[in-house]
């Protein structure tokens, strides 16, 4: 073999995305005052906390060939039902479960539709995007709640660390989470069904896989964490609103894709999908510490995107070149099996 | 009552207004030179908001300080939260906000003052204590309460009227609508109706389509305000072109020059605005004085605002620019904004 | 058989052509002569470079090196496009149809016949298929769309296809891989035809004796080079096979007697609308059993819904005495049944997976350790039985989609007997596999039926399943009409129950004798 | 020869052959005919509540509102057709209405100079998208929402807080959105000319069936000598003209223009896509469907108003009429495919 291909092999965009990480930390800890420190970056990860939190079960859906963009609205959903069950009065320890049961049934939705009627997850999870978003408009109305309790916004919020160290809740939370799923992912059956599920759907149902029944797993779990997630957001930002989280799903999306997760499934790794997530709150961050506007984010956040596909591409294709020229002097048969 | 209530479950409580490192005000104290003024506004590409802080930056020249705007090209009410923090780092003397939502906001507010930093909301406030200033651009009350005034005058008290708004969840916006309710309340109009209040989400087309929604839906509709200046425009353009014109009478606030038009072709008579580039001004020199240690925000303090002449600390630390003008086809061409 | 014509000069020619992929030499300095009049076979092993030849003639693959010659010039084909306009047609290896397009538009896409503006003339399209399908003998619905075809009707619309060309070189990669008899006859028909009217042919096939009954040349490869090219005259299958294994082959169809067993799968009156109906047999230890019919007979839906893949609408399957879940091919598994399918491309394997992968995919739960995929054992058991088919392969992890066709099937074969099954039912276990290879699987067959493995063999090469089967049944229409033992097993027999021309003798005996009380 | 199972050649069946046919007719035309009637009965049931909904302005109204619309899906359902998916179209209407509108401000250009201009950048967005889909060889969806980002920024950049006023705007501009003839305003009428012109093109060009074909198996195509890579990048640059056009057509009919013209409208038109019957998984579905799907969405959104139904409930009930729409569509596909498998079984 030669070292190209074992290079191209080792590099791939996750790893890249990884590597990039790094040096937009390096690059902010040199340039950038007020960059590297424990305040600034606890915000800088808890702007990204809920992206994050929904990244992971995003990550499992789009390995597994399907999307959900209704998770934004389910967050909106759940934000304004935990809203209005406060005002109305009830014990925040009842509000999570309810709002927990509401996306796990949100997402059953989702996944019912998807397996049982058979429609595309894209056209199906468009429409629940509509309908949860209206379903949190109806529950709360233009009515913006505040004042949740102290004792659980301090989970949320960033300014408090765990105990003797300097690890905020939600950085921990999401790091166990993290770890969990990268363990479901990519080292258990359950993950390499869904691989094959988003590879070829026909043939893991041909191979015994429940593709239904996972797919189902999967759409329940996204809209449970993304109320969760809703939660966290009401409590981080002390206000609850029919309108929380509107637009996030793409911006979900697009950090899973830019951590090299292939839309088309059956590709990706998690600490990819990670990265990606890690690697857009960072850099915002620290443009924006620099005073880029919000305008040129955008675009940077575009560029990276496109990057993230079409640089693969293009070693892709350098490499076949220069294999073909060195094949030409090396001739390696086809081997049969050892 | 003003500022953002009838917005949160139970009005902000008064307790402890988080004003830390308290310092005795000082009415005499020199501005300090080289104070960096930050403008956050809702969003960045909102015409309205760019005039403000335009002539807020301007005014930051003129007193030797320096002045930017930052902010999201969203009116979400959570995306102005990252620009706090990182305002925060950049160790900035006056952060300025228009809030998207009081309380969202409020945490890292909150803890920019802890670091000494002054934070003075304009034109939509945020929570009481997340703040030490409020540069109200007219008196709340006097905004919702003058606005069906003026449309009952132009309506002989009698008829339907409906509200066309921006996001439902503006607190300025709300706020303003309470007050046109409660006056509505009033026994002089009896007559008259709030039929609906429907919104444009400060976007010029969907604001458009609401207008033509509310016109199809209540054939009695006899007027339409519409207190924000996306709204009233996209109103009067549809009202202009269709067969409502002449019929329905169109009021609220928006900007002389995007309404020249449509009151001289006659689509509407009257609307009402504060100047957008005073709010900036004050702004600026509210958060300089409260910087230079020459106020604190609290109620009854005064300082000098340049050009503008002395302005008061008003109770819950809201100062408030002046009455707003009103705009019609004698006075509108003495106006250029 | 004819002779060509010596003088002619070729009209597509190969020349010291190389191609690799990767690591892979598909192709190592092949020269090829196609000559006008002339019916040319390519023969060789799986995975020996006959697909790649084709493509590069096609224009799909470039050549690394070497030249194509066409009429004597060199030609650069930038794609399949190219290829087409020199006057070639091209019937690949896999069907490549639009499932969602007519079978006109399949046939025509991107060569309509026009009318005025440059507007496409549906008319004429609809004729000229109709006209197609009727010299191939197939009724198929011109405006039917391809989705839903079975492989063999697919592969008939590409053969449509490829006449539609009135091409000058007509090349096909086993077109005859999914066809039975008499479509097969049709299509050798129509290509005797074609060679008549001068165009040259190139056909390939692991059928030795289709191709020493339609060609007159044979071209041979091994290993991606050149072995032989020479006429068919004089030739003997076993030479053919030595050039192709380079080594002599035992018997092709190595049937060991087995004592049956108990009965392990015994199915009930299963019935899917429209498709199968009153479907009842068993299966004993043991035994081969196939299951014959002619192409849409509903073969391979009566497997698959015997192993829960398709929900079938009424009816029952028991294996050892217990009734299984109905739509569930986890309870098949678990009770022990295994489904080789027949479409190995879309349902058998997982394309872009690694060879291991796939091999492990049916083992999840056995390639644990602490509750952990391990990916020794993952490999272990792949390399295992990688070894006991002699797969052709370069690394374990390398995706399944770069193995030839005949290397495919035997990785299915792999994935679903490391699962360790009572019951092993295949659909086409050989098709498109090599002389040598058939003979492999035919082995692994019976050598696992004679250790007590029941196998269901769904079958549409009539030798092997007069050679292999223990007992036939066989199906009509959606029907089974026929039980009939190895002893009593002909062409004639199978055919006349096939074509529901059977006496319904064997049918009521069996009926009478062994359907359980329903 | 190999031994053959001899099957006797089944006479040509024209009978059944033609049943065949009009049932796969029938199952192309349900969409349409489905999609037709819920429309009809929206219209009709929300005419009885409120007759108002009907008269002149009215009527005039539903046609205008849905005109953009319907032309963005006509662009989206061709490049959907193909098996990609063009999510910048929102973008790509917001940066040309304001670079249109930049461009005319103050002066007295023709309305047909802002068309042309229009159309022109959104050709050379579409272009950037489909070369890098074509070319590049990468998912469309990942790339176009990268397309999104970078135009939506470079408009926003742009424009940063700049409006566009309506006063400024040439009314030669102005009047091609709110002129008509014989009653019948202009942009209705533009995009039925564009939808109808669009329609018979994929139906009887080569070309147009070719981007069919694509969609239905780009394998296929590519080894039956399609250009794929430039048919692919035709479409997109179409699905970008036709942004293009609509930012033209909005800043003519809003005259006020800032930078987020059509902002977040790419999950819409997507949406009015697959409303129609157009798969997302490429090779189905016609251009009259996605029209008819784009004029659903926007009556659900006026009958409602209409209906003074209390605005929280509109994005509820929009969403149900959503679903409602995409599993009707479903069910009736998979009853008439399973009708056709069990009829034409031969
Ligand atoms: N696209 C590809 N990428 C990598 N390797 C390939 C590719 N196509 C073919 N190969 C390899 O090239 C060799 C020749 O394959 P080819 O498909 O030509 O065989 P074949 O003779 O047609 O076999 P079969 O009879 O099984 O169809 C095989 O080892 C195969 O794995
Ligand atoms: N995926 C499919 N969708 C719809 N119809 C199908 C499909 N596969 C097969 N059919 C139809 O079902 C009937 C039975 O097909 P089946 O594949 O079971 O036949 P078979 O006897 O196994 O023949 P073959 O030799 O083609 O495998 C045929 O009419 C076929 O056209
Ligand atoms: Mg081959
Ligand atoms: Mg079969």
């Amino acid at each position: 073999m030669t070292t190209m291909t074992t290079l191209t092999r080792y590099l791939r965009w996750d790893t890249a995305v990884g590597i990039l990480l790094i040096a937009v930390f390096l690059a902010g800890t040199g340039t950038t005052e007020g960059f590297a420190n424990t305040d600034n970056l606890s915000a800088a990860l808890g702007d990204v906390s809920e992206i994050a939190l929904i990244a992971l079960p995003m990550t499992l859906l789009v390995v597994a060939g399907q999307v959900d963009l209704s998770v934004a609205s389910m967050l909106g959903l759940s934000s304004a039902l935990a809203g209005s069950l406060w005002q109305a009065g009830f014990a925040f320890e009842l509000i999570v479960p309810v709002c927990l049961l509401a996306g796990a049934v949100g997402g059953l939705l989702n996944g019912w539709l998807v397996t049982r009627v058979g429609l595309p997850s894209l056209a199906v999870t468009i429409g629940t995007l509509t309908l949860y978003r209206g379903l949190a408009s109806v529950i709360l109305g233009d009515e913006a709640v505040a004042d949740f309790p102290e004792t659980y916004a301090k989970y949320a919020a960033y300014t408090e660390t765990m105990p003797g160290t300097f690890v905020p809740y939600p950085v921990a939370l999401f790091a166990v989470l993290a770890v969990g799923t990268a363990i479901a992912l990519h080292c258990t059956g359950f993950g390499r069904s869904l691989f094959a599920i988003g590879a070829q759907e026909d043939a893991a149902w041909f191979a015994g896989i429940r593709v239904k029944r996972l797919k189902l797993v999967l759409f329940v779990v996204s809209g449970l964490v993304a109320s969760f997630a809703g939660i966290i957001y009401t409590l981080r930002y002390g206000s609850a609103r029919a309108d929380n989280g509107l637009g996030l799903e793409l911006v979900v999306i697009a950090s899973v894709l830019l951590g090299g997760v292939d839309f088309d499934g059956g590709k990706g790794t998690l600490g990819g999908a990670v990265a990606g997530v890690l690697l857009i709150g960072l850099l915002t961050n620290l443009l924006t510490l620099n005073d880029i506007s919000n305008e040129i984010q955008v675009i940077v956040t575009g560029l990276l995107l496109v990057a993230s596909v079409l640089t693969p591409r293009i070693i892709a294709v350098v490499s076949e070149r220069r294999h073909r020229r060195t094949a030409a002097e090396e001739s390696v048969p086809v081997s049969a099996a050892p | 009552v003003s500022g953002c209530s009838g917005t949160t479950k139970d009005s902000v409580k008064d307790d402890t207004p988080a004003k830390s490192g308290k310092a005795e005000a000082n009415p005499d104290a020199p501005l300090k030179k080289g104070l960096k003024i930050a403008f956050l506004p809702k969003q960045i590409n909102n015409p309205y908001e760019k005039i403000v802080d335009d002539a807020g930056i301007a005014a930051a020249g003129e007193i030797g300080a320096t002045g930017k705007e930052v902010g999201p090209s969203n009116a979400k009410a959570s995306s102005q939260v990252s620009y706090i923090n990182t305002l925060i780092q950049q160790k900035q003397d006056a952060i300025l906000i228009a809030a998207n939502d009081p309380n969202a906001v409020c945490g890292p507010l909150k803890q920019a003052m802890r670091q000494d930093i002054k934070v003075v909301a304009y034109d939509s406030d945020t929570a009481k204590d997340c703040r030490q200033l409020f540069i109200n651009q007219a008196s709340s009350e006097e905004i919702g309460r003058s606005q069906v005034r003026n449309i009952a005058k132009q309506l002989g008290n009698k008829g339907e009227i409906a509200i066309l708004s921006a996001t439902q969840n503006a607190t300025n916006q709300n706020t303003w609508i309470q007050f046109m309710k409660d006056e509505l309340t009033k026994p002089e109009y009896k007559d008259m109706k709030l039929v609906k209040v429907a919104y444009g989400d400060d976007q010029d087309q969907k604001s458009f389509q609401e207008t033509q929604g509310l016109l199809k839906a209540y054939p009695n509709l006899k007027g339409i305000i519409s207190p924000t200046t996306v709204g009233i425009a996209a109103a009067a353009r549809y009202i202009g072109d269709s067969s409502y014109k002449g019929k329905v009478v169109l009021n609220g606030l928006g900007t002389p020059n995007q309404m020249r038009k449509y009151i001289e072709n006659g689509t509407l008579d009257q609307f009402s605005l504060w100047d957008p580039k005073k709010l900036g001004y004050l702004g600026t020199y509210a958060a300089a004085a409260l910087a230079s240690g020459q106020i604190t925000g609290a109620e009854g303090e005064k300082f000098k605002a340049g050009d503008l002449g002395e302005y008061t600390v008003g109770k819950d630390g809201e100062i408030i620019l002046g009455p707003p003008t009103v705009f019609d086809a004698k006075n509108i061409g003495d106006f250029d904004f | 058989m004819e002779k060509p014509d010596k003088g002619l000069a070729p009209v597509l020619a190969l020349r010291g052509v190389s191609k690799t992929f990767g690591a892979v030499r598909a192709l190592h300095d092949v020269s090829l002569d196609l000559r006008p009049g002339e019916i040319h076979a390519l023969a060789g092993e799986n995975g020996a470079g006959k697909s790649t030849l084709i493509k590069t003639l096609a224009g799909v693959h470039h050549p690394d090196e070497g030249k194509i010659l066409l009429s004597g010039e060199p030609v650069v084909f930038h794609g399949p496009a190219d290829a087409r306009d020199a006057g070639i047609a091209v019937i690949y290896q896999e069907p490549t149809l639009f499932p969602d397009l007519s079978i006109a538009e399949n046939i025509f896409m991107g060569r309509q016949p026009r009318r005025s503006a440059r507007r496409i003339d549906r008319r004429a399209v609809h004729r000229a298929t109709a006209d197609l399908m009727s010299r191939l003998g197939v009724a198929l619905d011109p405006r039917r769309p391809a989705r839903g075809l079975s492989i063999a009707d697919q592969q008939i619309v590409e053969i449509a296809k490829a006449l539609s060309f009135d091409a000058r070189v007509l090349i096909m990669d086993e077109p005859t891989a999914a066809l039975t008899g008499s479509e097969t006859a049709r299509l050798f028909s129509v290509v005797r035809t074609l060679r008549a009217e001068g165009a040259a042919v190139l056909f390939i096939s692991h059928r030795l004796e289709e191709i020493f009954g339609l060609c007159s040349h044979v071209t041979t490869l091994r290993d991606g080079r050149h072995v032989a090219s020479e006429p068919l005259d004089g030739l003997t299958e076993d030479d053919l096979v030595r050039r192709m294994v380079g080594r002599d082959l035992d018997d092709l169809y190595p049937k060991s007697e087995a004592e049956p067993g108990p009965t392990v799968l015994s199915v009930s009156r299963l019935t899917r609308e429209g498709v199968f109906r009153d479907v009842s047999f068993e299966v004993r230890r043991g035994e081969i059993v196939a299951l014959a019919g002619l192409v849409g007979a509903g073969r391979s839906e009566v497997a698959q819904a015997v192993f829960g893949v398709d929900r079938a609408d009424a009816g029952e399957v028991k294996v050892d005495g217990r009734v299984l879940t109905a739509g569930s091919p986890t309870a098949a598994m678990d009770a022990g049944l295994a489904l080789v399918p027949e479409d190995r491309r879309l349902r058998g394997l997982v394309m872009e997976m690694s060879i291991e992968r796939n091999i492990g995919l049916t083992g999840l739960r056995d390639v644990r350790r602490r509750g952990l995929v391990s990916r020794a054992l993952e490999h272990a058991r792949a390399a295992d039985w990688a070894v006991k088919l002699q797969l052709k392969y370069s690394r374990l992890a390398d995706p399944v989609s770069v193995l030839s066709g005949g290397n495919q099937q035997k990785v299915v074969l792999a994935k679903w007997l490391a699962t360790d099954p009572a019951v092993l039912i295949v659909d086409e276990p050989t098709r498109g596999i090599d002389v040598g290879t058939k003979a492999e699987v035919h082995r692994l067959l019976s050598s696992l039926a004679a250790d007590g493995l029941a196998v269901l063999m769904v079958s549409s090469d009539l030798p092997e399943v007069l050679r292999m089967a223990d007992r036939i049944l066989v199906m009509h229409e959606g029907r089974l009409t026929a039980e009939i033992p190895r002893e009593r097993a002909t062409e004639e027999t199978v055919m006349a129950a096939a074509t529901g021309r059977a006496p319904d003798t064997d049918r009521t005996e069996r009926t009478a004798a062994k359907e359980p009380t329903p | 020869m190999t031994t053959t199972l001899d099957k006797p050649t089944p006479e040509a069946p024209a009978e059944e052959g033609r049943s065949a046919r009009s049932l796969v007719d029938a199952v192309f035309r349900a969409r349409e005919i489905a999609i037709g009637g819920a429309l009809a009965l929206l219209i009709l049931g929300t005419w009885l509540a409120n007759p108002g909904f009907l008269d002149d302005q009215g009527v005039k109204d539903l046609l205008l509102n849905s005109s953009i619309l319907v032309l963005l899906a006509v662009g989206q359902s061709v490049v959907v057709m193909t098996r990609n998916i063009d999510l910048s179209v929102g973008s790509v209407v917001g940066l040309t209405a304001f670079a249109c509108g930049h461009f005319v401000s103050g002066t007295d250009h023709s309305a047909l100079t802002v068309v042309l201009l229009g159309i022109g950048l959104g050709t050379v967005c579409g272009l950037v998208s489909g070369a890098l889909v074509s070319f590049g060889r990468v998912p469309a969806l990942v790339v176009t929402l990268g397309m999104l980002y970078i135009i939506q920024g470079i408009d926003h950049a742009w424009a940063h807080g700049e409006q566009i006023n309506a006063v400024n705007v040439p009314d030669g501009v102005l009047s091609l959105g709110s002129g008509s003839v014989l009653g019948i305003p202009y942009l209705p009428l533009i995009s039925a000319a564009v939808l109808a012109a669009t329609g018979y093109f994929l139906r009887t060009y080569r070309s147009g069936r070719e981007l069919y074909a694509i969609g239905s198996s780009p394998e296929a195509a590519r080894l039956a000598g399609i250009p794929v890579r430039r048919r692919i990048l035709a479409a997109y640059a179409f699905s970008g003209a036709i942004a293009g056009f609509a930012g033209a057509l909005w800043l003519a009919r809003f005259g006020t223009v800032v930078a987020d013209a059509a902002n977040g409208w790419e999950l819409t038109v997507v949406s009015a896509v697959v409303v129609g019957g157009v798969a997302i998984t490429g090779g189905t579905g016609s251009v009259w469907g996605a029209a008819l799907g784009a004029l659903l969405l926007t009556t659900i959104g006026s009958a409602l108003v209409v209906l003074k139904v209390d605005s929280f409930w509109q994005q509820a009930i929009t969403g149900v009429l959503l679903l409602a729409a995409i599993t009707t569509d479903r069910v009736l596909q998979v009853r008439t495919t399973s009708a056709l498998r069990k009829r034409s079984r031969r």
